[in-house]
C-alpha cells in the first residue's frame, strides 16, 4: 500500500532505510524535527536525495559563499544571474545575454561511458536552456587514466562517442575541451560538459514558480525506472512476489538526443510566445528537485498530481516517480489562460505535455498520489535549507615533502639529447594531437563556429548582423593544483583567460567545475579550500565574476584521491569575429616572432 | 529564385542550407515536414541532420513524411533536388537516388575537411566549377559509407552520374571512393560533404560550397 | 496480443564494418574460433491478433529493413 | 563449423529510444495494431565445432553486450 502523509502519522515508529539512501542520524533527525513526524517513503526519497551532496552542496556551501563575497559590485555589473541560479548570465552588450555553465557527470560515466557521458551532454544543455536561451555550442573537458591501461581503452573511447553522439545529434557545434591522462583519473575519470548560449536580455527565465493558480506542466519525455537504483530500496516491500520483487535497477540512464533537440526547438518556441511564466529542467533529482526548486524560489506553495505524470514502466510508486531521472524533461509554470496556447506548441513538435499541478497561496509542497498525500513539506526545507558541514581542513602531512621535490633534482638532457626528448614529448598522450577525440565532434553546425579546436579558445558568432560573438576555453592542470591549490587554481584561471584573451576576445565571467576526491578527507577539503580561495582571489584581481559552477567530490579509489581539478571556463566577448586571431605562426613569410612577457 | 529548406524534427543544417541560399542572392522558403506544400518553389534542398534522431536508419522515417511526397514529384518532373548528408540519406530512402549509405568503415563518426574533387558539372547544381576541379568541403557523418550493387555502381560510373569523389583517403568506406551522385537528368543530387558550410572563409574551411548554390541560380534563372 | 521477431541483416555482398570489428576484436580479447562475424538489428514487437502475415512482411520490407543493403526475416514466436 | 545467433537487447526497464522511434513511426506510415517495439542487435557467428557454450556466454556477457543495460541471448542454429 502507498505510504501517505495519515500513514506516516499513525505508525510513528515504523523503521526506515534512511542509512541506505544515504542520510546520517542527525539528518533524519532533522527531517523528523521539521515535519512533526517520520516522513513517508515519497518524503524520505525527495529528502535523501535533494539532501546528497551532489545537490546540496553541503560540504561547499561554507566554501562557496567566498566567491559571492570578493565579488565586487563593479564585477558584478554585467551578471545578470549568478551563482544559485541553473546558470550565469552576462550581458555582453547590444541587448545580448549569454549564458554558460560546466557541470559534471563523471561516475556514470566510469560506469557507462557512452550513456554516462551523452546525458552529461543532455544535462547541461537543459540548465542552459531553462534559463530561457538557445544553447550554442558544446566544450568537453576530460580526464582519463593512463593512455595504456586497459579500462582507458573502455573509457575514453566510450565517453568521446557519447559526448559526439549527443552534442552532434542535438546541433551544437563542440568547439573544445581537454583530455588529459593521469594515474589518478584511472578508477574516476572526469566527464565534465560545459554549454553555451544565448538570449535577448529580456528575455531571461528564471527558475520559480509564482502567480497562485498557476499551472505545473511537465513536458518532454515519459518518466522511467532511470536512475532510481538507490530508492529501490523503498520499493521492495511494495511488489509481492507474484509481481517479482523489483530487482536492483542499474543506475544508469540512457540519453535520447532526438527528443533532447524537439524539447529545444518547442521550448524556444513556448519562449518567442511568451508561454511560460518559470521553468526548471529535470535534472539529477528529477521531479523532487524540480518541484521543490520551482516552489521554494517562488512566493507560493505548491501541489502536484503526481498520479498524472506519465509513465514508462508500470508499478511505479510515488517514491519512484519523484527520484527517476529519466532525462529530457521539463518543468514549466504556465499561467492558465496559455495553458491551450502551451499544449498546442507541444503538440506541433509531439512532445508529451501534462499539466500535473499548480501554484497555491499556501506555503507547503502538497504532492497527492490518486487523491491521497503523500508528500507535504515546506519546500525551502528540502531545495535550499539542506545541512551544511564545516568539515575538517587539514593541510597535508606531504606537502611540504612534495614541493621540496623541485625540478631541481632532475638530470638535465645532454644538448644531443634535446631533440629525442621534444619528439618524445610531443609524442606523449598529454601532448599528442587530439584529433581522434575532435574528429568525431561535429564543429561546423548552424554555421556560426569562428574557432574550434586545435584553436586557443573556441569562438561563437552570435549576432549575423553586428558579427558579435564570445570565446571560451577551459583550463586546469591537476599536478599544479596538487603542488598548491591556491596558485594551482589561479593558474588555471589564468591560462583560459590568456587563452581567450589571444583569439581578440575581453574575458568577462568565469563558471567551474571543481572535481575532488572525499570531501570527508581534511586533506581535499584543504586542497579545496585553497583552490576556491586561490580562484575567487584571481578573478577579483583581474575584475571578472564567477557566475556559476559546479562542485564534483568524492572522486577517489578506495583513499586515493584523484588530483585536485578545479576546471576553469572563461568567457570573452568580441565585438567583431571578422576580427579574430586564429592560431598558428608562418602564415606568410616575414612575420617577426616576439616573446611577451618574462 | 525561391529555394524550399524542409525541416524534419531532428534537422539540424537548415539554417546552415538557408543561408547559402541567401549569399546565393536566393531566397530560402521554409519547408515543415508535415506539411504536403513546397509553397511554389524553384528547387528544394533536403538539408543534414539527425532526422527521427536516426535510430533506424538514417533516413529511413523522414522519407515517408507528407512534404516528401511532394518532393518526389516535384523532382519527377524536373524539380532541382539537393540532398546533403542526412537529406543524401532521406533521397536514397525514398528511392529518388540509387544506392545506400551504412555506418563509415572505422566506425566512428568523422568530422573533418575534406577535399573532393568535381566529376561532373553538368548538373542543375555544379555548373560553375570546373570539370576536374578539387574543392575543400567540411564532412561530418557517421554513416556516409556510399554502397550499391555491381550494376548500379557501373550504371553511375558509365553515365557520368558520379558528381563528387574523395580526394586522398577514403573518409568512410564509400565504394569507388563516392562522395555524391546525380538523378539520371541530373537534376537530383546528392551528396555526404556539406557545401552549406563552406560559404565563408570565416565558419568554414573555405568558401568552395557556394558553387553548388550559384550553379543553381543559374538553373533556375537559365529554364 | 503476439509477439513477433524481425532480424534484419547486411545482405552478404554489403561490406559490414560492424561485424568486421568484432570479428577483428574477440582474438585480440583472447577468444579464438570465431571465424565471422555479421551484425544486424533485432526488433521485437507486440502485435494484435489481427495483424496478418502479409501486414508484418510489408513492415520489414518497406520500412525495417532497407531492400537494397539488406535481408530481413519474420517470425512470430511464443508468448 | 558451428552456426551461432546472439540477440542483444535493451533491459526492460531501460530507456530504447530507437524501439521508440519506430512505434511512433508506424502509425503514421499506415501499419496499426503495432503496440510495442524494442530494437536490439542481431549477430550471426560461425564458430569452430570445439567453441563451447560457456565461452560463447562470455562473449556474448563481456563483448557483444553491456551488461549493465543490455541482455542477452545465445542460441546454437542448425547450418
Ligand atoms: N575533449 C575535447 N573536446 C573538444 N575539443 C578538445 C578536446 N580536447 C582538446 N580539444 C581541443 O583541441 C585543441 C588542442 O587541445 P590541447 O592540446 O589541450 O591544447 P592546449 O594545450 O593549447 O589547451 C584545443 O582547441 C582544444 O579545445
Amino acid at each position: 500500500m502507498t505510504d501517505t502523509v495519515k500513514h506516516a502519522e499513525s505508525t510513528p515508529d515504523q523503521e526506515q532505510p534512511y542509512k541506505e539512501l544515504g542520510l546520517k542520524d542527525d539528518e533524519y533527525a532533522r527531517i523528523r524535527e521539521i515535519l512533526g513526524r517520520r516522513p513517508t517513503d515519497a518524503e524520505l526519497a525527495m529528502y535523501s536525495v535533494m539532501w546528497s551532496e551532489h545537490c546540496s552542496y553541503k560540504s561547499s556551501k561554507v566554501h562557496l559563499k567566498y566567491f559571492t563575497e570578493t565579488t565586487t559590485d563593479e564585477m558584478r555589473s554585467k551578471m545578470l544571474a549568478g551563482i544559485g541560479e541553473n546558470a550565469g548570465v552576462v550581458d555582453i552588450g547590444d541587448g545580448w545575454a549569454i549564458t554558460f555553465k560546466v557541470e559534471s557527470h563523471n561516475h556514470p560515466s566510469y560506469v557507462e561511458p557512452f550513456q554516462g557521458a551523452a546525458t552529461g551532454v543532455g544535462g547541461i544543455v537543459r540548465d542552459i536552456l531553462a534559463m530561457g536561451a538557445r544553447p550554442l555550442a558544446v566544450m568537453d573537458p576530460l580526464r582519463f587514466g593512463p593512455a595504456d591501461a586497459p579500462d582507458t581503452r573502455r573509457v575514453l573511447p566510450g565517453v568521446v562517442a557519447g559526448v559526439g553522439q549527443y552534442g552532434n545529434c542535438l546541433g551544437l557545434p563542440n568547439i573544445g575541451g581537454e583530455v588529459v591522462f593521469d594515474a589518478t583519473y584511472a578508477g574516476n575519470p572526469l566527464v565534465n560538459a560545459m554549454c553555451v548560449g544565448s538570449m535577448r536580455v529580456e528575455d531571461l527565465h528564471l527558475a520559480h514558480a509564482s502567480g497562485t493558480g498557476n499551472k505545473i506542466i511537465l513536458y518532454g519525455a515519459r518518466t522511467g525506472l532511470d536512475g532510481i537504483g538507490g530508492v529501490s530500496v523503498l520499493a521492495s516491500e511494495t511488489f509481492d512476489d507474484t509481481a517479482g520483487k523489483r530487482k536492483k535497477l542499474p543506475s544508469v540512464q540512457v540519453g535520447d538526443p532526438f527528443t533532447e533537440k524537439v524539447l529545444i526547438e518547442c521550448s524556444l518556441e513556448l519562449f518567442r510566445e511568451r508561454l511560460v511564466v518559470g521553468i526548471q529542467d529535470l535534472g539529477g533529482a528529477g521531479l523532487s528537485c524540480a518541484t521543490s526548486e520551482l516552489a521554494s524560489a517562488g512566493d507560493g506553495g505548491m501541489r502536484v498530481q503526481l498520479d498524472r505524470v506519465p509513465l514508462r514502466a508500470s508499478g511505479m510508486t510515488p517514491a519512484e516517480v519523484l527520484s527517476s531521472e529519466s532525462q529530457e524533461r521539463m518543468c514549466a509554470v504556465v499561467r492558465p489562460e496559455d495553458v491551450d496556447a502551451f499544449m498546442a506548441v507541444c503538440a506541433k513538435w509531439d512532445v508529451i505535455a501534462t499539466e500535473i499541478g499548480e501554484v497555491t497561496d499556501g506555503d507547503r509542497l502538497v504532492i497527492t498520489w490518486h487523491d491521497e498525500v503523500v508528500v507535504d513539506v515546506p519546500p525551502r526545507t528540502v531545495a535550499h535549507e539542506g545541512p551544511v558541514y564545516h568539515r575538517p581542513v587539514q593541510r597535508p602531512d606531504d606537502q611540504d615533502a612534495l614541493q621540496a621535490d623541485t625540478p631541481d633534482q632532475l638530470a638535465r638532457p645532454a644538448a644531443d639529447e634535446v631533440l629525442d626528448l621534444v619528439k618524445r614529448m610531443a609524442a606523449s598522450p598529454n601532448l599528442a594531437s587530439r584529433e581522434w577525440v575532435t574528429q568525431q565532434y561535429d564543429r561546423y553546425v548552424r554555421g556560426n563556429t569562428v574557432l574550434a579546436q586545435p584553436a586557443d579558445s573556441g569562438m561563437i558568432r552570435i549576432d549575423e548582423s553586428t558579427h558579435r560573438g564570445v570565446a571560451l576555453a577551459t583550463d586546469c592542470n591537476g599536478r599544479y593544483t596538487r603542488l598548491d591549490p591556491y596558485t594551482g587554481a589561479q593558474l588555471a584561471l589564468a591560462e583560459a583567460y590568456r587563452n581567450v584573451a589571444t583569439t581578440g576576445a575581453t574575458p568577462v565571467a568565469v563558471t567551474n567545475c571543481l572535481n575532488f576526491g572525499s570531501p570527508e578527507d581534511p586533506a581535499v577539503m584543504w586542497q579545496f579550500e585553497r583552490a576556491v580561495k586561490g580562484l575567487a582571489d584571481g578573478c577579483a584581481q583581474l575584475g571578472i565574476p564567477v557566475t556559476g559552477g559546479n562542485v564534483s567530490f568524492y572522486n577517489q579509489t578506495g583513499s586515493t584521491a584523484i588530483l585536485p581539478t578545479p576546471v576553469v571556463g572563461v568567457l570573452g566577448v568580441i565585438d567583431d569575429v571578422r576580427r579574430r586571431i586564429p592560431t598558428g605562426i608562418g602564415a606568410e613569410a616575414g612575420e617577426t616572432l616576439l616573446l611577451l612577457g618574462e | 529564385m525561391r529555394v524550399g529548406v524542409i525541416t524534419f524534427p531532428g534537422t539540424l543544417d537548415d539554417v546552415d542550407a538557408a543561408r547559402a541560399v541567401r549569399y546565393a542572392d536566393g531566397e530560402a522558403v521554409p519547408l515543415w515536414h508535415a506539411d504536403h506544400d513546397l509553397k511554389g518553389v524553384d528547387a528544394v534542398i533536403v538539408p543534414g541532420g539527425f532526422s527521427y534522431g536516426d535510430y533506424l536508419r538514417c533516413g529511413a522515417i523522414a522519407r515517408f513524411a507528407p512534404v516528401m511526397t511532394e518532393v518526389i514529384e516535384a523532382a519527377n518532373k524536373g524539380m532541382p533536388v539537393l540532398g546533403i548528408c542526412n537529406g543524401f540519406q532521406i533521397l536514397a530512402e525514398a528511392h529518388l537516388l540509387p544506392g545506400a549509405l551504412i555506418r563509415n568503415h572505422k566506425l566512428h563518426f568523422v568530422c573533418r575537411d575534406q577535399w573532393l574533387k568535381v566529376e561532373n558539372n553538368d548538373t542543375a547544381w555544379t555548373t560553375r566549377y570546373d570539370k576536374g576541379a578539387e574543392i575543400l568541403v567540411p564532412l561530418k557523418s557517421g554513416e556516409g559509407g556510399y554502397q550499391a550493387d555491381r550494376n548500379t555502381l557501373d550504371e553511375l560510373e558509365g553515365e557520368g552520374r558520379v558528381v563528387f569523389r574523395y580526394v586522398g583517403d577514403n573518409p568512410n568506406g564509400s565504394r569507388n571512393n563516392i562522395a555524391g551522385i546525380t538523378s539520371a537528368n541530373g537534376r537530383v543530387v546528392g551528396l555526404m560533404p556539406h557545401p552549406e558550410h563552406a560559404i565563408d572563409a570565416l565558419t568554414g574551411p573555405t568558401d568552395d560550397g557556394l558553387g553548388m548554390f550559384l550553379s543553381l541560380l543559374d538553373a533556375v534563372v537559365n529554364a | 496480443m503476439a509477439r513477433v521477431v524481425v532480424d534484419v541483416m547486411p545482405k552478404p555482398e554489403i561490406l559490414d564494418p560492424q561485424g568486421q570489428a568484432v570479428a577483428n576484436a574477440l582474438p585480440r580479447l583472447g577468444f579464438d574460433g570465431v571465424e565471422t562475424v555479421r551484425q544486424g538489428k533485432h526488433f521485437e514487437l507486440e502485435v494484435a491478433d489481427d495483424v496478418d502475415d502479409a501486414t508484418l512482411a510489408k513492415i520489414a520490407e518497406t520500412f525495417l529493413a532497407n531492400p537494397v543493403i539488406e535481408d530481413w526475416v519474420v517470425r512470430r514466436v511464443e508468448a
